[in-house]
């Protein structure tokens, strides 16, 4: 009886402090907007709804098939999440899910979590719910057929998203880190894609009122057709470049500063020079602050702790 | 888990009188908690046995043993043969567990494909399958229930429909697990109507001592992990001393 | 419910554990990032953050070997990362051939993965330190606390909750599905693998089924007391002053160990 | 079917003051399958009733009509008040309604929560909920399981502690819906005294037809979507032909 993590959790370590940011930054803005969409949209029923189908995608991460030789087939539920809640509500209910692997089990890490929310979330929702909106007003085999590709797809976005991660924070050579993980993925994606499109038959057959028409599933916008196929089609262009002509995507990267900024992980503090920042004086300046504030921070917890014991 | 076995090259056959038998069987689950101390136990061919108890007394555990879903220490022998590894698909074919909650047990959308679920597995041609169905939904009295969705279906016809998934795989021992919980008076006389026409081995864990006073020539009292009583319901059921020290009452 | 296994939090009597769980969660996230901050190679900072979560880890009275065991579960993707090994321009120190492909492990690129490999690790350490020292309901208040929006820490709650729950009704039906897997004499058993993926599904579907219709029933329950798309709460946590010196003492410490780490 | 509406019949003694009355309740799902028929009785002060009959009845869907979660036509009257949109949350206050599955109703992570949830959401200030949750554990008996976590509960506490939940919001009714389902003799035994002990008016489901003549003097009985029979407990069950007709039985 253990519990087996889909293998995508980055854990604290692995990213570099820039990329951790920027990722958090993302994953926040994409998270906020979801928030306040589902503030307007959804009734107060919709509370214990999300919380139990976030319990819902652990519970069927541990669902599993026999393969061959000892491997099993796994789900992520990203796409499954959003095929079946719409696709803001299935954003939520998988960050929920992440920062609970991250804060219950250690499955991926704090500081990097904004990066895992983005692989395997957020992007995994865009891509699977885009592409199964597409297919609207098709045939049940149509659109089983699509969901199949879209979740297999959303898997490839996520290992590619991470290979990229770990590339530009230096941890890992992108001739090796993108093929390993796109490689392992597309097996792991085709577990995904056959439990996804089961799944979804299943439900189709037993419960097709919570698919039709007017249901959540239903009423997330149309742009999420161009929102999910724009991804979708950047990984797959992106995917075969990537693993073809790693050096020439180095070389792009290099030449427009991308990666130094990216691997600054030893700290943006270091010798006193912030990245982001050009001048080495505002740098300074910048740090100097940051000290600053470091100091006055403990100078005001010591005078609260102070007050607080005189007052008990 | 489930694998795919190659040709299976166990063949198990039925003999002797004892269907099954149970010798100093101890488990503790990975969290620490001993949950049976030394079973023993045997079931003739043709004998229906409840096993009561309180909660907590380590009934449901020892059902999961007697098809291997949990292994522990000690044997279990099932038609004669010990309980391995190896012919642990082919105990599986023989023993039929019926699970307490029939939610559990039915995971396909469709009666049909719940039923054949076995049967598909033991890798059985087509005709095969669907000739097993028949006969198992036929056993339950729901032939007309085949392409029905499981999930619509009421409590009772749940049960039911459970019984036939493991009857489609011609158990020699049929293992029921609390199978009359949530049943409505009039549910619950038709499972006692099924399970006694039903001409199979069987061990029936249960709170109901209504049903086992009516159903159950013997029964075995289990608690805190240990047979405490073995013998004829009659016995038992007069017993006051025993009943109550082991939180049962007579119904 | 039987999952006891996935309840990381580790009752005792301690110092650490009565800590408030606001002060707990930030410095746990301060540690974290300042590992993230600290430069590779860094021997003697990484050595003293060590030692300070060593002495933590005896203030909570778990036991050394607690959060040594379970701080092991980052390292397979360590794996991920062995290419730096290689790959890192610098020093050949080590050579060898792996069938037939020759491989030179440098000294930078040595660096760089050890380096890699000790900061995830402490900051594994301390988050298995703060779950197994708070109960989980107090991380997600805390949480709430320190500005997570009400919508996401209310979805862990029930998540949480229902863990449980779910994580049971997926094992009593993986067992069913186990108990049926048998094999007939002499014939191949267990079906083609799309079978078996459709199977899978299955379970997938039917355990969203019932996911789904007991969200009903909880609204239902929720509405029963009064539930009205507001959820209040009381607040069981005040942050005393013994809260207050920790979370200036580790503050300081953390930036002792830049200090250290950078000069 | 053809039923008999027994209510004016069977005369009660209604010298108390009403807390609930139900007048002409009708009731149809949104898939459109009507589920209540029409459905009067009165219930006194300090009176406890057991509701039963065999499932699908309709008992469920009416409990829920009884504080407004659902609402179809006719009259629901609590405490001499009509239940409109607009009293809703000062019925919900008076209405304590108990389901059947322990884990639907147990929603926060810690029993304290669970059981403050309802007085919170009255408005109460904090010293108030803090009391009637140490009153309402006191009640069940469970004061000491104050900080536990609901998951790590087993089922009988569970019940226990549900019932708690709805006493924090001193009902002047409490409706459960079949609370002995699952537990063991023990627990179930348990239950009943504290049911006989606890001084509300009381509406309880239940399929445990021992139950029902060991703690209530009255019964109603329901079979599709009406009440077919209501009256002294020692009558309907000496009903032979009642119960037959509705698929219960005598204990
Ligand atoms: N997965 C598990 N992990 C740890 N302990 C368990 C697990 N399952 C059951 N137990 C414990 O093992 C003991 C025996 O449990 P079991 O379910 O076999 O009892 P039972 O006799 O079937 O009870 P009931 O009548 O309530 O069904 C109990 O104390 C229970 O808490
Ligand atoms: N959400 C729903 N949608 C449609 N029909 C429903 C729904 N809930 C219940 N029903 C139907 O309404 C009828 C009454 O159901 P209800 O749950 O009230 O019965 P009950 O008397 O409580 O039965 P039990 O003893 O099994 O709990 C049944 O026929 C049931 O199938
Ligand atoms: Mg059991
Ligand atoms: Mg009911």
């Amino acid at each position: 009886m253990h519990y087996s993590p889909p293998p995508m959790h980055i854990p604290d370590g692995f990213l570099s402090l820039t990329i951790s940011i920027l990722c958090w930054i993302l994953s926040a803005a994409v998270i906020g907007l979801a928030i306040s969409k589902t503030n307007k949209s959804l009734g107060e029923k919709q509370i214990p709804l999300m919380g139990v189908m976030a319990a819902f995608i652990f519970a069927a991460q541990m669902i599993n098939f026999p393969v061959a030789g000892g491997t099993s087939g796994h789900l992520l539920g990203g796409a499954l999440a959003a095929i079946v809640l719409g696709p803001w509500a299935g954003m939520l209910v998988m960050t929920a899910v992440i920062a609970t692997q991250a804060l219950l089990f250690q499955d991926g890490g704090l500081v990097v979590m904004g990066a895992n929310l983005l692989n395997m979330g957020l992007a995994t929702a865009a891509v699977g719910y885009g592409l199964y909106r597409s297919t609207a007003r098709q045939s049940k085999s149509v659109k089983l057929g699509v969901i199949g590709v879209a979740a297999w797809l959303s898997v490839m976005t996520g290992a590619l998203l991470t290979a990229l991660e770990l590339w530009l924070s230096g941890v890992s050579d992108l001739k090796v880190v993108v093929p390993a993980m796109l490689g392992v993925h597309a097996l792991i994606g085709l577990g995904e894609a056959l439990i996804t499109v089961s799944a979804v038959a299943f439900i189709l057959q037993t419960r097709p009122d919570l698919l039709a028409e007017g249901s959540e599933s239903a009423k997330g916008s149309g742009a999420w057709v161009y929102v999910g196929g724009l991804i979708a089609l950047a990984v797959v262009v992106l995917s075969p470049l990537a693993s073809a002509d790693p050096d020439g995507l180095n070389r792009v990267a290099m030449d427009l500063g991308f990666i130094d900024t990216a691997q600054s992980a030893s700290g943006p503090l270091a010798g006193y020079t912030v990245p982001f920042l050009a001048s080495a004086s505002a740098s300074k300046i910048v740090a100097g602050a940051i000290g600053a504030l470091v100091v006055g921070a403990v100078a005001f917890l010591i005078g609260r702790g102070i007050k607080a014991k005189s007052q008990a | 888990m489930p694998v795919s076995h190659a040709r299976s090259e166990i063949k198990l056959e039925m003999n002797g009188e004892e269907v099954l038998k149970v010798n100093e069987l101890r488990f503790a689950y990975p969290d620490g908690h001993a949950a049976l101390h030394g079973v023993s136990f045997n079931l003739r061919r043709g004998e229906k046995a409840a096993l009561v108890g309180p909660n907590g007394a380590g009934k449901s555990t020892l059902m999961l043993h007697l098809n291997g879903i949990l292994q522990g220490g000690g044997e279990v022998e099932v038609g004669g043969q010990r309980l391995t590894r190896q012919n642990l698909p082919a105990i599986r074919a023989l023993v039929g567990l019926v699970f307490q909650n029939p939610d559990d047990q039915l995971f396909s959308p469709t009666v049909f494909e719940d039923v054949a679920f076995g049967p598909l597995h033991m890798g059985l041609p087509e005709a095969d399958v669907r000739a097993r169905v028949e006969a198992a939904l036929e056993a339950v009295q729901m032939s007309a229930y085949r392409e029905r969705l499981s999930h619509h279906l009421s409590v009772g016809e749940k049960k039911r429909i459970a019984i036939a998934t493991t009857l489609s795989m011609n158990p020699s021992l049929l293992v029921l697990d609390e199978p009359s919980a949530g049943l409505d008076p009039r549910a619950r006389r038709t499972l006692i109507n099924l399970l006694r026409e039903l001409p199979i081995t069987m061990l029936v864990s249960t709170h109901d001592m209504a049903l086992v006073q009516e159903l159950f020539p013997r029964t075995i009292v289990m608690d805190e992990g240990q047979i405490v009583a073995d013998g004829t319901t009659a016995e038992i059921l007069n017993d006051e001393a025993l009943l109550t020290a082991h939180g049962l009452e007579k119904p | 419910m039987h999952f006891d296994a996935f309840d990381r939090y580790h009752a005792q009597e301690s110092f650490v554990h009565r800590l408030d769980p606001r002060v707990k969660t930030a410095l746990t996230i301060a540690f974290i990032l300042s590992n993230a901050l600290l430069p590779d190679g860094a021997w003697l900072a990484y050595g003293l953050a060590w030692l300070s979560l060593l002495t933590a880890n005896y203030a909570s009275r778990l036991g050394l070997g607690y959060t040594f065991k379970r701080s092991l579960i980052a390292l397979p993707f360590a794996l991920i990362a062995v290419t730096i090994l290689f790959s890192m321009p610098g020093r050949p120190i080590f050579s060898f051939h792996l069938f037939f492909w020759p491989l030179t492990i440098t000294d930078a690129g040595l660096l760089r993965f050890v380096s890699i490999l000790i900061r995830s690790w402490l900051s594994v350490q301390a988050a298995i330190l703060l779950v197994a020292t708070t109960r989980f309901p107090d991380l997600v208040h805390a949480l709430e606390h320190l500005k997570v929006p009400a919508i996401l820490t209310t979805i862990i709650a029930f998540l949480y909750r229902y863990l449980f729950v779910l994580m049971d009704e997926v094992f009593r039906l993986l067992r069913a599905r186990e108990s049926r897997s048998a094999a007939g004499a002499g014939r191949r058993s267990g079906g083609g693998v799309f079978w078996r993926a459709k199977v899978a599904g299955n379970l997938a579907g039917q355990l969203f089924l019932r996911s789904y219709e007991r969200s009903d029933r909880i609204y239902n329950a929720m509405v029963a007391r009064g539930y009205a798309g507001r959820l209040c709460t009381l607040n069981p946590h005040e942050l005393k002053s013994s809260d207050y010196f920790v979370a200036a003492f580790a503050l300081l410490l953390i930036g002792i160990l830049q200090a250290i780490g950078r000069f």
